[in-house]
């Protein structure tokens, strides 16, 4: 990789690591590795950002690291902590699916999403751009999780490392998005991490389980 | 520039305020007000863009063209009348003993804060921005569906949280597709997500980029639109949510959602040179139009048939934007507002004929019009409305599309027409035994609102028959820049 | 050359509407309703027929109002057709208002007020589609008379039949309004102009004429009640309250035909000659269907339903007929052919709206519509009796009434078509000719058994013995139909004479000629060819009669005892014994069997009180209607697989979405 | 119109009123001489209609006026049908009143107002022949006009005196449309004159009757205007077939000399027309009502043939 700054070597290298956490996600079945995984995930996600900080002289970034590194990596991984402590349910996770086929259908996923983003990444200005791909296949891998899991909590688990691999995209495909649109995305994201707080709650008194098959009586199919 | 700031700011304060005085028999009252004030801050804001054109302000963050400023309009309308009628649907509720102070605390802060983040949505010209608004949108809703703690509105809310989170997600990707495109021309910053920047060198942005961020917005805001295969939390959170959210959720957030993929539409297709855009939301359309029609057939809820209903209007919708050209853009927008109109109408309507009969399910409602005729009428009415029989607006507006449809895409039409037809006889046959017959309605221990129905029901009414001049050049304005 | 018609028209459209108004106003005050707004109503209808009177002789005018969508403001026109079709409306409306002044009651249904706008929205419905000029005003007036007429069905909405049979109207109504659509669509080629004016203009070539005429068939025809599309109306008919059953039957169908002709003739610059075919031989299927099945009904209503449908089928015949000559150029005889048409679709608004009429006052005072429970009302109520014995001769087109003279004009254009070159046409037209006098005289057939088993005979129930007569409102709109009924029947040149302009409108060709026959005698073509006076034979007729009266009574004794009848000397006389609707249809449900679909309920021996049954449906219902209906109900069924309920299946749906749209853009 | 044409107009009505009773008779006579039977006298009709006038009226007290009327309106119909038919002479003004289509237009009228008098008792009796009439008259009546159609379609026009002129006028040649509708025309007439097979004017068994069963109630007066106008029905049916098919001898225009010598050549087709139908009378045998249909679609199908036979083969 001559020619490439160090930083973007940097970023690859953790652009692969945030790949492999995703894989490990979907592969994982205990709940509680899946929120440290996750945790992971986050720190790996705020480092790069940094990195793209450092490396491209934008502060601006700094904040957003900031940003990521308490929410990801503190803030929601202690939540989802406290609400199992306080909802119990340490159960494994099974999926619908067996794991050896998730990851087959993993890996096809992640070669379409590359190829899908060579053509972009040719006309990327920054020398980050290959990471664009793994971003994208970073969403889809965590697509395919929500997909999989059949209790509540694993799927919001994937819809966070989903927003993870969004705002990898976001900062070192495109070193950033504008201040005011990250910190909207910030709260967002805290405000539908509170709620579904409340969720999990409310769903266990209703159904005293967080079993997400009690959640299948409206449909169409009689 | 102070009414657009009113607009904005209105809202919030309500929010703040009803959440401070929540528990208080006359925060229904605030309710209304605040949104009436809200009202009159947007046509305000209106008439100021019919004077002076087009406005763009706080460092070109905020951005009203004849597009939005309707829009903006329409959901400030829909807004006041929907408080007006949640005023005595909300204490019918209490005294039912369905809901609780607290829980009425959290309705009206959260109504206002949704008004707000719609109006945001239409308002800001950062593309960033209205992915905010809207994913907001979505969280202040979620919590209202799940009003009534039971376990189906818990499951509703939970799917509309979890399918719409990931679709607004795929829509972030798409955003960033976007700023990724134009930080190229535009160079970083601020200003490579200002919808008029943007539209001011779409020509020069990257085709292959472009097209693939338009997959993500529209499967984005598209499952916010419930456009087929995307829709599947619609009916659930029309039909579970208190009646007010299902008339703001199916007569605002769905014509806001249509406006964030029009938006992009117009940017993607500045750009890249093929027609896909437009092929993509012709078949949402129709695909909505379809199915949406045939499972109408299959209801047994009432506000599950209506949403369903809400779902082939957009398809419709989309399609009309989809034909693209000055005809069919006049008609979609049209479309979109008489469709808001009419049903949160026959929302209103049906949130009264639930209470009066206790039930939700059709066969439960029998003869309305022996009862309360107005609400009966109103019922009817709406209905016919919605089903594109004349006089009324909507009518019109399907008028136009199919002429287009019929000389642009005459495929088309075989489609659009059955499956018309098959919402026709599925709407009628369930609405005509609740609203004729024998009764089976009880009485209200309040005066239901039966002034926004009718409020609704006659403007759809003139639509039909007389189209305002400044209210057609305005739509043509809008339709031009659709393009 | 001022457009008054056209004035005088929107100022009805805008006087029935304010009535209306005025009766949402005070719903239930039926005082205020029943003796002032509904006679405001007939003597604007009045006005209206006069004013389209003068109209049809002047040339087209036409105004563009300020209504409608940016693009395409409502045009209105009024020329030769609209304004004969306005006529039409006007003076049927008239009685038809002035009846429902007596008529209706506060009932269990739609308060009155509503009732008495629903139908004076009808009314200004209707005005505004034989005005309308562009596709858009036609459509918007077309599905508000649809709308108007739906709520109007369904009155008595408490009955579950009538509102399922408002419901099918509906339906069909709006299906056929697509259908109406999609040949606006076709008419304007492309043109993206919507107004009448443009689509006279277009000239469409190939194939397409055929498809708008055949779209035009389908919609029109669905309003009109042509086969297999009738099925709403039996049903939609008996379930509305009289006066409405006699405007939509009387009124509205016409409408249908006006629509059919505005297309044909109008809009469409071509015509091709075996349009004229199928228009003819579906005509005359309906005719035939329509009588055979009115035979066979049990229920007074639908008896006179199916025979509505039964004169449809007659004009469409004629239609065709008018289309197959204007095709090969012979204009005078598709005048004369037209003209039948015209004059027939006049007398069918006279007396099927005097016979449903008279219906609805023979409900209202025995509450009875079945055939079974009635009888000998002659003496009970003898004005409806009397006056409806008009409209009973008429349809049954007996002469001098008017029913003959459009029928003879009918057959006389069937006369003349050997003069066509088509020698395949020419073989055509004698069975066509026979299938329409075999209509006719079952007709006659269907009448007698309609009047006989009202009116005459002895009453079925004891509670017919308390039946009264119709009050003065009713007996005026009544007596008003009846006495139309005379006159067109005995003065067929004036009418014709007025009719005139249409032809020479549509075919460009008048029927009448000068210095043929005069006013007392109709002769078409040339007097010795063939010639009909009904004024004479109905004077030498009543002449012989009295004459024949008087000398009887001169020459022998005028005297009558009174004694129970005779009847063979049979002991024991029942009102039982004797035909009921059923026994009279007997004969020809033996007849035509395979037309019916009948099921038997017999006695068995051991019955204590043995009844005979016999239901007879419609075949087409079960080969048409229901399978699409299943079809539907399949493909929901099948939609509704897609919805498991599985928040994992809806994300995978997403997910697919996504991945095929990313395929599809790279 | 000139007033020749005005007297001879009448003189045809007065001639028709007066022989119409006779040919009843004349029929009868034949059919008892066929049937070895001592006949009764040939002016037994006369002194029947007398017999009937002089008597009281008896009517049914639940009878409706329009019992009454009824016989009246039958007659009358049957006098214009009279006045219509040329059987003298061709120059009828009141012809051009009503043509060929009218004529079976007056029938249907008669018809219907015999089947409504009949109904109004509301007895068995009535209501079933009421029944039956309108039964036989659907298939006749097309039927007949058919035929008129067939003539009216050589003759190129359909009234009446204008279709005996061409007939008469022309020189001489097979028309097999006629023959078709000569067939038809007789069959038609049989049954509308209710005559074996179809009816039998001599019977009151309830099975088999029609005309009889309606004219139950009737008596006196009434009964009287029946019988004649029946009569008159079976002198008009005789009539236009010998206008149609034997039109020769009738007079052309108002000639008087053609009038006077017109008469005998009408009697004598009567006369051999009359005897012609107590023969297929006595040959044939009454048949069920329900294979009427059966004759009668017979005769409709041979009168629609008849006209698609001329404009196949042409005049």
């Amino acid at each position: 990789m001559s020619g490439v700054p160090f930083y973007a070597q940097i970023i690859n290298l953790m652009a692969a690591l945030l790949l492999l956490l995703a894989f490990a996600m979907l592969a994982q079945r205990r709940v509680l590795s899946l929120i440290d995984l996750f945790a992971l995930q986050g720190l790996a996600l705020a480092i790069s950002t940094a990195v793209v900080a450092w490396g491209t002289h934008q502060p601006h970034l700094y904040g957003s690291t900031a940003l990521t590194l308490l929410l990801k990596v503190i803030v929601l991984p202690w939540i989802l902590h406290r609400l199992i402590r306080r909802l119990d349910v340490r159960w494994d996770v099974e999926g619908l699916i067996n794991i050896p086929i998730t990851m087959l259908i993993g890996i096809v996923l992640v070669v379409f999403s590359f190829n899908l983003a060579v053509p972009i990444s040719q006309l990327a200005s920054t020398v980050t751009r290959s990471t664009l791909g793994i971003a994208m296949a970073c969403v889809m891998l965590s697509f395919l999780m929500m997909i999989t899991r059949r209790k509540a909590i694993p799927q919001v688990i994937g819809f966070l490392s989903m927003e993870n691999g969004l705002f990898f995209a976001a900062t070192s495909a495109t070193y950033g998005m504008p201040m005011v649109v990250e910190l909207g995305i910030a709260l967002d994201v805290l405000v539908g991490m509170l709620i579904l707080g409340v969720f999990f709650f409310q769903i266990r008194e209703q159904f005293d389980s967080l079993d997400l098959k009690h959640l299948e009586k409206l449909k169409e199919h009689q | 520039m102070i009414e657009l700031v009113g607009v904005l700011a209105i809202p919030v304060i309500g929010a703040v305020v009803l959440a401070v005085l929540g528990a208080r028999s006359h925060a229904p009252a605030v309710n209304v007000v605040a949104s009436g004030l809200t009202f009159v801050a947007a046509m305000a804001l209106t008439v100021r863009v019919i004077a002076e054109g087009p406005i763009l302000v706080l460092d070109r963050q905020f951005f009203v063209d004849p597009f939005n400023v309707f829009l903006v309009a329409l959901t400030a309308f829909v807004g006041f009348t929907t408080a007006i009628f949640s005023r005595p649907y909300m204490r019918i509720e209490e005294e039912r003993g369905k809901l609780t102070r607290p829980k009425l605390r959290l309705y009206h802060s959260m109504y206002q804060l949704f008004l707000f983040t719609m109006l945001l949505a239409l308002l800001t010209n950062n593309m960033g921005i209205l992915w905010v608004a809207m994913e907001a949108a979505t969280l202040t809703t979620v919590l209202l569906v799940s009003l009534y703690r039971t376990p189906a509105s818990l499951e509703a809310a939970w799917k509309y949280f979890i399918l719409c989170g990931v679709g607004i997600a795929q829509a972030l990707f798409g955003t960033i597709l976007l700023y990724f495109a134009a930080e190229r021309v535009l160079g970083a910053g601020g200003g490579a997500l200002l919808w008029t920047e943007l539209n001011a060198v779409k020509a020069q942005l990257e085709p292959t980029v472009l097209s693939l961020a338009f997959v993500f917005l529209l499967v984005g805001y598209g499952t916010k639109t419930g456009l087929v295969p995307l829709h599947n939390w619609l009916p659930d959170a029309h039909a579970e949510g208190p009646t007010p959210v299902s008339a703001v959720l199916s007569g605002l957030l769905l014509n806001v959602a249509l406006y964030a993929v029009v938006r992009s539409k117009v940017l993607v297709e500045g750009a890249v040179h093929t027609s896909f855009a437009r092929e993509l939301m012709m078949g949402f359309g129709l695909l909505s139009v379809v199915i949406a029609a045939f499972l109408l057939s299959r209801q047994k809820d009432l506000k599950r048939l209506f949403a369903y209903s809400s779902i082939e209007h957009m398809g419709i919708v989309t399609f009309a934007f989809g034909m693209g050209g000055p005809i069919a853009n006049f008609a979609g927008l049209l479309h979109m507002t008489v469709h808001s109109l009419t049903k949160s109408a026959i929302f209103y309507a049906v949130g009264h004929a639930t209470q009066k009969t206790e039930t939700q399910l059709i066969e439960g409602i029998r003869g309305l019009v022996t009862r309360s005729p107005m609400m009966g009428w109103g019922l009817m009415l709406g209905t016919l409305a919605i089903l594109g029989l004349p006089p009324f607006g909507v009518f019109a507006s399907e008028f136009l599309i199919l002429i287009t449809a019929m000389r642009e895409q005459p495929w088309a039409t075989p489609f659009l027409l059955t499956a018309l037809g098959v919402a026709f006889a599925a709407v009628v046959s369930r609405v005509q035994p609740m609203v004729f017959g024998e009764t089976t309605a009880k009485r209200l221990p309040h005066r239901p609102a039966m002034i926004p129905v009718y409020a609704h029901l006659a403007i759809v009414l003139m639509l039909g028959l007389w189209i305002p001049p400044y209210l057609a050049d305005w739509y043509r304005q809008a339709a031009r820049l659709i393009g | 050359m001022t457009d008054t018609g056209l004035f005088v028209t929107l100022a009805t459209i805008l006087g029935w509407l304010a009535i209306g108004a005025l009766g949402l106003a005070r719903p239930r005050d039926l005082p205020f309703i029943s003796r002032g707004l509904f006679p405001a109503g007939a003597i604007v209808a009045l006005l209206l027929g006069f004013a389209a009177m003068m109209a049809i002789g002047e040339g087209p005018h036409s105004r563009v109002l300020a209504l409608g969508l940016p693009d395409l403001p409502f045009h209105v026109r009024i020329d030769s057709l609209s304004a004969f079709f306005l006529f039409l409306l006007g003076a049927a409306s008239a009685a038809i208002s002035v009846f429902s002044a007596g008529y209706f009651r506060s009932s269990e249904g739609t308060a009155p007020g509503v009732v008495c706008f629903q139908y004076h929205a009808f009314l200004a419905a209707m005005a505004l589609v034989l005005i309308a000029d562009d596709a858009y005003v036609f459509m918007v007036a077309w599905e508000t008379m649809a709308l108007a007429s739906f709520f109007l069905v369904t009155t008595e909405h408490r009955i579950p039949e009538i509102r399922r049979a408002g419901f099918l109207y509906l339906l069909i109504a709006h299906v056929g309004a697509i259908g109406i659509l999609l040949c606006f669509g076709v008419l304007q080629g492309g043109q993206g102009d919507y107004t009448f004016d443009a689509m006279r203009r277009v000239q469409l070539v190939g194939y397409w004429p055929t498809i708008a005429f055949l779209l035009a068939l389908f919609g029109f025809g669905a309003k009109a009640g042509i086969l297999p599309l009738h099925v709403w109306l039996p049903e939609a008919h008996p379930a509305a309250p009289s006066p409405v059953s006699a405007l939509m039957s009387g009124v509205m169908l016409k409408t249908a035909i006006y629509g059919l002709l505005r297309v044909t003739f109008d809009l469409l610059g071509t015509q091709v000659w075996w349009w004229g075919v199928v228009a003819l031989a579906l005509g005359l299927v309906t005719a035939i269907f329509g009588v055979i099945y009115a035979c066979v009904q049990t229920d007074m209503k639908r008896l006179l339903a199916y025979s509505s449908i039964e004169n449809i089928g007659i004009l469409l015949a004629g239609i065709g007929l008018a289309l197959l000559f204007n095709a090969y150029g012979k204009q005078l005889l598709a005048a004369i052919a037209m003209t039948a048409v015209l004059y027939h679709a006049l007398n069918h608004a006279f007396f099927k709206s005097l016979l449903f009429l008279a219906t609805g006052s023979v409900l209202h005072s025995t509450k009875e519509r079945s055939l079974g429970r009635l009888g000998g009302l002659i003496h009970r109520m003898p004005w409806v009796a009397w006056l409806a014995l008009v409209g009973t001769l008429a349809i049954a087109g007996l002469p001098p009434l008017n029913g003959f003279v459009s029928e003879w004009l009918l057959l006389q254009a069937f006369l003349f078509t050997p003069e066509l070159p088509q020698s395949f046409v020419n073989m055509l037209v004698p069975i066509a000719a026979a299938a329409l006098v075999l209509a006719a005289a079952l007709a006659g057939y269907v009448m007698v058994k309609f009047y006989g088993v009202v009116f005459l005979g002895r009453p079925r129930e004891a509670s017919l013995a308390y039946a009264h007569d119709a009050g003065g409102f009713e007996r005026a709109g009544l007596a008003y139909l009846a006495a139309g009924c005379v006159l067109l029947g005995v003065l067929p040149v004036t009418v014709i004479g007025i009719i005139d302009p249409v032809n020479s409108l549509l075919i460009g060709a008048t029927a009448l000629k000068e210095g043929q026959g005069n006013w007392l005698l109709l002769a078409p073509i040339n007097p010795d060819r063939a010639s009909y006076s009904p004024l004479i034979v109905l004077v030498v007729i009543a002449s012989v009669v009295l004459i024949t009266i008087q000398l009887v009574h001169r020459f022998y004794h005028g005297r009558v005892r009174k004694a129970p009848p005779w009847d063979c000397g049979f002991p024991s006389q029942t009102a039982r014994m004797q035909d009921t609707a059923e026994g009279f249809g007997q004969p020809i449900r033996q007849v035509f069997e395979p037309f019916f679909r009948m099921e038997r309920h017999l006695p068995s021996p051991f019955d204590r009180e043995p009844r005979y049954a016999v239901t007879v449906e419609d075949h087409f219902w079960y080969a048409i209607y229901a399978p699409i209906a299943r079809a539907a109900e399949r493909l929901a069924r099948i939609v509704g697989l897609l919805q498991q309920g599985r928040i994992s299946v809806y994300l995978v749906y997403s997910f697919i979405t996504l991945i095929a749209l990313l395929f599809l853009v790279r | 119109m000139t007033l020749g044409a005005f007297i001879s107009q009448l003189l045809q009505v007065a001639i028709a009123l007066a022989l119409a009773p006779l040919l009843v008779g004349w029929v009868n006579q034949c059919r008892a001489w066929l049937q070895n039977k001592s006949a009764p006298s040939l002016f037994m009709p006369y002194r029947t209609i007398r017999k009937l006038f002089m008597k009281d009226a008896v009517v049914a007290e639940n009878a409706s006026p329009m019992f009454r009327l009824s016989p009246y309106v039958v007659f009358g119909a049957m006098c214009c049908a009279a006045a219509i038919v040329p059987s003298l002479a061709t120059d009828l003004p009141f012809a051009s009143a009503a043509d060929a289509i009218a004529l079976v237009g007056l029938f249907a009228l008669a018809r219907m107002f015999i089947a409504l008098a009949a109904m109004d008792i509301g007895t068995a009796f009535g209501s079933l022949g009421a029944r039956r009439e309108m039964f036989i008259g659907f298939l006749a009546e097309p039927a007949l006009l058919m035929v008129l159609f067939t003539a009216s379609l050589i003759s190129g026009s359909t009234s009446l005196p204008t279709i005996v002129e061409a007939l008469a006028r022309r020189e001489f040649a097979i028309y097999p449309s006629l023959a078709f509708a000569g067939v038809a025309f007789t069959m038609v007439s049989l049954a509308e004159n209710a005559r074996i097979p179809v009816d039998n004017p001599a019977t009151h068994l309830e099975l088999t009757m029609i005309h009889e069963a309606m004219v139950l109630e009737y008596s006196a007066r009434h009964l009287a205007l029946i019988e004649w106008a029946s009569a008159l029905k079976l002198f008009n049916y005789s009539c236009i077939g010998i206008a149609i098919f034997f039109p020769f001898g009738i007079a052309q225009g108002g000639d008087w000399a053609g009038v006077l010598g017109a008469a005998p050549a009408l009697i004598a087709k009567l006369a051999i027309g009359g005897f012609g139908l107590a023969l297929i009378e006595t040959l044939s045998a009454k048949m069920r009502i329900f294979r009427a249909p059966e004759f009668l679609g017979t005769a409709f199908l041979l009168a629609v043939l008849a006209m698609l036979v001329n404009l196949l083969l042409g005049t």
